[in-house]
């Protein structure tokens, strides 16, 4: 058919021979380091400054990681140090007391892309893709041609050892330089070390924001930072307490693809298709996986790897229809509305503070939940300023790519307008606010390797914007509250204030007096004002405002409160 | 300066009895209220048989310990006692504007003023005039002076005796308290009265002595006419039994100035009574003028979206659904353009004098 | 209906020689032109001996063959034949919106109107009237009316004998034109004139009968005075001798509107000469009035922005060097607050008859 | 110096011990494929309707290069079909003329991540990264499990081969199903059909605009399309001509990073620096070599294996400050001014279009050129509608992810009301104009695998704005020529249309003869309109209009022209 829709031509039939196989011989397999080498602006490695940061990023986030597997409250140090006699050649150290790392392991931690525990399982962690800090090692071979430096420990008994390292970009492996057992203070723990090109500037996406912002979604961690000028800062954690530790997952059978379906069907070591259902995925009972199989019309019994595609696709159709509980909540940590706020409130002056922890929900079988803290009544706010967003993900702060993030389409979403605050048609909402949103999830689906946004799906921006509405609820809450406590003020005084005008004018209308008038008025208006006081608390309980904020993690601080007298006892907690 | 009259003495009593009710209520230990007549659209209908649009019988009370009424009603109350005091006592007349001045000072022990902006005074002086069932005039309150007079007629002003046969180029100046009392017709040899949008217009009637030729009155309101030129014209048709001619524009705001000159306003209603000429006559512009007295068309004037929008409105107006209304107001809209007075010029200087508005009423060519 | 008098002659005269001089340059194959003096603020300057602001002697020549005078320069000559042909031949007076429509038409062959808007013709008079050197009022132009007067004075309008002395409590509606050849003064008695900036506050002292125990004239112009009661205090300063005195709200307003009587406008300094009254004097409010006659202080008003700034312009203006001037002025701005003529009331109704404007005149408290 | 810093605790150090090898155990090497599965919305796979454009987008890229590199005039057959009973279920097939594929390269070609010809040279092409196509097959397997076909011819006497296979992810090898010679008419070329989940929707980010745009970037190929509805349309070719045929290229000296460079110091076949310099890099000759060495103070007969890394660095250094040629222009392909120019025409009815095509320039070591072409006086352009932009980027239109674009950040950055369009702040300009702009480049950096935006770099930003302001110069240039036309007609008419009016009234004032002084009048104003048009002449001049669009790529198209009448010979051309 495509031959009469197209004008005839002759094909040069012999040189296209030749060159199918002329291409042939050019096709070769591309290592992953070197695809990377080539696209570093897509593991976040834009520019000196942005390379800079995400370097400090990949290093803290392992850190953070390592600590919290090993249950141990961390203590980290970042240190900048600029290199004398240049302008843009950095030294990046950063430092954990975590569980250290076996000898063995370091060359590929550090020196392989695609290498890590974190891939393989569904677990609720900072990395994910095992390419953070060997493409930070990468980077620093590109622009400055020199190795890692790694210190690391594991216990009181151990050797501290010490390795400098190179990654092999045309092998994606580890090239070892030197390694050596050292002396080091430390009873277990890691140091990274490594220099590159960067470029150090405080303010807005800078290291100093990144480590403010972290202190916020991490307070059972401890900071240190020494920036390059060398001035430092500490970052002292506000919650003695671990988190939850976050527990690995089967996938829930809700948002799996048939593709993927058929495939766990082939590699499974279950031997029933009901034992495959209950095996390989949470939250499928033995009913569960009879009443998936009862809908698809498919045996239960059967090998899944003798399972038909077209009874697999039943299957596949069934699962939907099946009630399957949501995954549990306990496979996520996520940080919690009271440390949420504790950890808002170090960072942000304001009069209000609410916190919202979603209870986990799904999407691609993957469970996830969402919170929410939100500061109203910021101090020194400019007039008109859109609102302060502040976007973690698994505990990481989001600085790059707001645009692009569905935290910021979940705000952009919000009918703002119904809770008070005023928002122009696309626009962020303006008001003396800040909104820090955490996403948690055992998988955090990214718009890019560089982890700084969170892609659009209907089922997560759902849940954000869930938890935004009821902060917003009790902001609006907080707003009229404050509002009828200046009415209930005002009723008080109002009839004495204008008796006197009353009576003046009718004792010269009428000649009464004026003294035997105001009497009168004043014993009624005692009267009227505890009358008006039921009234207005029968007005106040249809206005549900305290309703709203009771039993929900709020904190309001008094007018003239000095921040050092505050005691953070948030107002009530939920269960 | 206005003797206190027997008008002003019934003034000052139904202030009274507004105070005294009040004070009975404070006695009784009941909430002091006054009952305030609700000047909305609700509360207002057009009465077909009198042709005017009247205020119904709907009341509030307007309470003193009720939290959103306590200073409105410690305004009213102000307001009555410095009419009584300082304007009907002293038999003098004054502006809502002045009024205010008068009646605003700080609440003692705070500082909040009895009144913050005139604003808030003037609609208070308007539930005064409806609870008391007195005019503003008889409040002695003035409205700006607008509009001016000449004709076949002498009048008396404050015991001055005018002759407004002789009042030149500028004509008498119409005050706009023009109640019996002050003003009084007398030597009346006009046969009509005619009421003219535009101040041009009538300088070109009285340059022209239109109203020596055509034996009438002949006044201007410039633009929609103030209280004393609409009070004016009531009492001339009342009591001398002269008919009303009205000679506005041809758009939607020519219309409306003769409808509330003819049946009142609807935020004004409870002055219909004192105000409305129910047997005013629409003498044009018509919309059918344009072709009828072949005007050029580029005197015309594109109706914008609200001329438009308020011409459509008043084609729903109880008081505009006679035919001939019907087919002059749908007539304007199908040709999506007004007119102005001034269009006639374009024929002849003096086109409204010796031929539109001559051949108008002798064939009797005006809607009702 | 006016006679074509000798002024009306003249300024046909005036007009003819314009279309002379195009004729003229035609005929000698030269571009036509008109000079027109400019009307702008770089031609105009304040003579401090005469003490008004004048019209210099830049002119601009309109030119046919010029594509952006074209338009112009034909719009020019065909409002002037209209004015010879309707107003000046008839002897009748039209107003500017009148003489737009009059002399729009479709200029043949086009679709375009010799004039789209009245914005276009209402500039076009004024350069005309530089142009012959006619005030509009001697092109039989007139503005609209506003004002009113009474006093201890006769006028004779258009042939009518007017006595100002029994007008009741409207008064006499001043005419847009007062030229001479209408308006005559006879039986003079007032021994100034007193121009208030209100009409409440005149009609107060109209039916306070100030004018009769003060022997003056009493007139407003109902905000900014329009161009007859300016040219009609003018006269009365001129031909009768009297002294003018001006009361004005205290604001920049106020201060403006005693300026533009007193040394005329920017844009209409050719008027100057007929308009201005360099005599005139400065009655109040002042901005020391509130400490002066003790009023209280909830009567002020804050300066708003444009107040503020509109005030400090003022400092500069070359009319407003005079040491008192400043210190009024400048007084102003520090209090940060302004006075309306109405804030005499608080004291008593009467308090302007009675005792602010006897004191002020018996001390000679006015600024020149 | 921690320990004194931070708060002392016991630290639990057996736990740690136990800890770090336990997760030692974990720690596995990741597949790209099963990276890519994951995380396939970073190769366009977010949503049905998008993966069914990027399936398309893919077969086609392929498509093109591979005719190009056989230089065979392309016609390339796109088909979509929904599978009856499904409403989601598309197959998508993409058949060529191309030179085909050797049967022994499909499975690899087709089944295999990171894998192809094209990521290992500098030259450019459509598909970079050897991900594509393989991707589409990946994410058919997920969502339908079903494999991909492949039909593929290498010439007259050569059989043809039918393949089905799908993509192994826990390996990233293919997994062949099915192979099998067949009969096929085509003597040479490639097919292949794909079945995904999908959706179809006509208009912005469609199949549909995809091809017409790609139609406009490619005038020289043939595309037909039949659409899900079963409706069929043609892009006919424009051009008879071949493209230039882009080179393969060495990597430039500007640009190259320390790192980079050192690791070419390591792997060069050259035995001096002075012959690595020459033979790994593009236009550095013995001088520019010695040059450099001179600069550094390095022996240029030094073996670069032994290049010390401090020397390494001063040889680095110096290459910026030696005057080095920009890489050779016929490396690259672009699409030309002309053939832009029509391909914009075909797609866009307006008054005035011009093409601009900058000379090639460097980032990062790559050369690259930026071509622009603008319709301005779009026909029924809707009032106040932001400007229409086209990106191209290898001759590929990008439809997603404008915000993120160069392009777009380019185009915004660019002072139009210098160019007589207005412009809000921070927006698109306002105007009916459509822009096209084509980045073409040995690599293009794209900010994510799905190649949808390009990234900010500044060079090529820079270049992309020159582009812009020639065009921008050009349509300011045209508005004020017909402004200056529609002045000089109206001053024509202008004096006769008042004489009668002038006449009239001096007629009246004066009693002269009407007829008289309009004779008079109507002679001098034939005078004074030629007086005007030496004017008008003088004033031109002065305006350098029509001296900015000489001898450009510029077309403009009288009022009333009849799209069919136009013959399509722009002005006049570029050397």
């Amino acid at each position: 058919m495509m031959g009469s829709a197209m004008p005839k031509r002759k094909p040069p039939t012999q040189l296209t021979l030749v060159h199918a196989e002329e291409l042939a011989k050019k096709q070769r397999e591309i290592s992953v380091s070197e695809f990377f080498a080539k696209n570093r602006h897509l593991l976040g490695f834009d520019n000196p400054r942005k390379a800079l940061l995400t370097c400090v990023k990949e290093a803290v986030d392992n850190s953070l990681d390592a600590c919290e597997e090993a249950r141990i409250l961390p203590e980290v140090r970042v240190t900048l140090r600029l290199l004398p006699g240049t302008e843009d050649r950095y030294v990046v150290a950063v430092e954990d007391n975590g569980p250290g790392i076996v000898r063995e392991q370091i060359p590929r931690v550090f020196g392989k892309l695609l290498y890590g525990s974190k891939f393989h399982r569904l677990r609720m962690s900072r990395g994910q893709q095992g390419i953070g800090i060997a493409a930070a090692g990468m980077y620093s071979l590109l622009t400055t041609g020199k190795p890692m430096k790694i210190w690391s420990r594991t216990g009181e008994k151990k050797p501290a050892h010490y390795v400098e390292l190179q990654i092999e970009t045309s092998t994606n492996e580890p090239n070892l330089i030197r390694k050596e057992e050292v002396a080091w203070e430390k009873v277990h723990g890691t140091k990274v070390e490594i220099e590159i090109v960067g470029k150090y500037q405080k303010g807005r996406l800078s290291v100093d924001e990144y480590l403010e912002q972290t202190a916020i979604a991490n307070p059972h961690a401890t900071f240190v930072y020494v920036n390059p000028e060398g001035d430092k800062r500490e970052f002292r954690r506000a919650v003695e307490e671990f988190p939850r530790e976050p527990k690995e997952i089967k996938p829930h059978p809700y948002g799996v693809e048939l593709g993927v379906f058929m495939k766990m069907l082939q590699d499974t070591k279950a031997r029933t298709l009901s034992g495959f259902l209950q095996s390989d995925f949470s939250r499928v009972s033995s009913s569960v996986a009879a009443e998936i199989c009862r809908v698809a019309a498919v045996s239960a019994d059967m090998k899944p790897s003798k399972v038909a595609a077209g009874d697999a696709e039943k299957v596949h159709k069934a699962i939907p229809t099946v009630k399957i509980m949501n995954p549990p909540t306990d496979v996520l940590s996520p940080i919690g509305e009271a440390n949420l706020l504790k950890g808002l409130h170090q960072q942000v002056q304001a009069e209000f503070y609410t916190a919202v922890t979603r209870p986990p929900s799904v999407y691609r079988g993957n469970p996830f939940a969402v919170e929410v803290a939100l500061a109203y009544g910021v101090k020194d706010w400019p007039p008109d300023d859109l609102v302060r967003v502040l976007r973690f993900a698994n505990r990481v702060p989001l600085l790059y790519q707001a645009g692009s993030c569905a935290i910021t389409e979940a705000i952009l979403d919000t009918k703002w307008k119904n809770y008070g605050v005023s928002q122009s048609k696309g626009a962020l909402p303006a008001a003396p606010m800040a909104i820090a949103l955490h996403f948690a999830s055992v998988w955090v689906p990214f718009t890019s390797e560089s982890k700084e946004a969170v892609a659009h799906y209907d089922a997560i921006i759902k849940e954000m914007k869930l938890a935004i509405q009821e902060a917003g609820r009790r902001v609006y809450a907080y707003v009229r509250r404050r509002q009828r406590d200046a009415r209930q003020l005002e009723r008080r005084s109002l009839f004495e204030r204008y008796i006197e005008e009353v009576a003046d004018a009718c004792a010269l209308l009428t000649k009464v007096d004026r003294q035997d008038l105001m009497k009168r008025l004043q014993a009624m208006a005692e009267q009227a004002t505890k009358l008006h006081e039921r009234e207005a608390a029968k007005e106040e309980k249809n206005d549900n405002g305290d309703e709203v904020l009771k039993g929900t993690t709020t904190l309001v601080v008094p007018e003239n409160a000095q921040p050092a007298q505050l005691e953070l006892k948030p107002a009530a907690q939920k269960a | 300066m206005a003797r206190a009259g027997t008008l002003d003495r019934e003034t000052a009593t139904k202030l009274t009895k507004l105070a005294d009710h009040v004070v009975g209520q404070i006695r009784k230990k009941q909430n002091p209220g006054i009952d305030i007549p609700i000047r909305a659209l609700s509360n207002v209908r057009f009465d077909p048989k009198k042709r005017m649009i009247e205020m119904g019988q709907e009341k509030q009370a307007r309470t003193f310990f009720n939290a959103s009424m306590a200073r409105k009603f410690m305004q009213t109350l102000l307001l009555a006692s410095a009419v009584k005091k300082e304007l009907l006592a002293s038999g003098k007349t004054t502006s809502i504007r002045d009024l205010y001045y008068m009646t605003k000072h700080t609440v003692q022990g705070t500082d909040e003023n009895t009144f913050e902006e005139q604003d808030e005074s003037d609609p208070i002086i308007e539930d005064l005039e409806v609870a008391v069932d007195a005019l503003r005039e008889e409040l002695h309150l003035f409205a700006s002076n607008k509009g001016a007079m000449v004709g076949d007629m002498t009048i008396v002003d404050q015991g001055d005796t005018i002759d407004l046969r002789r009042m030149g180029s500028g004509g008498w100046s119409i005050p706009s308290i023009v109640e019996p009392n002050l003003i009084q017709f007398k030597k009346v040899d006009a046969k009509f009265v005619l009421l003219v949008e535009k101040d041009a217009m009538w300088r070109r009637l009285n340059e022209d002595k239109f109203w020596q030729k055509h034996h009438c009155v002949l006044l201007h309101g410039q633009g929609q006419p103030p209280r004393g030129v609409r009070r004016l014209c009531s009492r001339m048709v009342n009591e001398l039994k002269l008919p009303l001619y009205v000679f506005v524009d041809n758009d939607p705001w020519g219309y409306y100035i003769y409808s509330v000159v003819k049946q009142g306003s609807i935020n004004l209603a409870y002055e219909s009574q004192r105000m409305a000429v129910p047997s005013a006559r629409f003498v044009g512009l018509s919309s059918f003028d344009k072709d009828k007295f072949k005007l050029p068309s580029n005197v015309t004037i594109k109706l914008n979206d609200e001329d438009t929008n308020r011409a459509k409105q008043l084609l729903n107006y109880e008081w505009f659904q006679s035919k001939p209304w019907q087919a002059e107001i749908r007539n304007m809209l199908r040709q999506g353009v007004k007119l102005e007075l001034e269009a006639l010029s374009k024929k002849d200087i003096s086109f409204a004098t010796d031929e539109y508005l001559p051949k108008k009423l002798k064939d009797k060519e005006w809607l009702d």
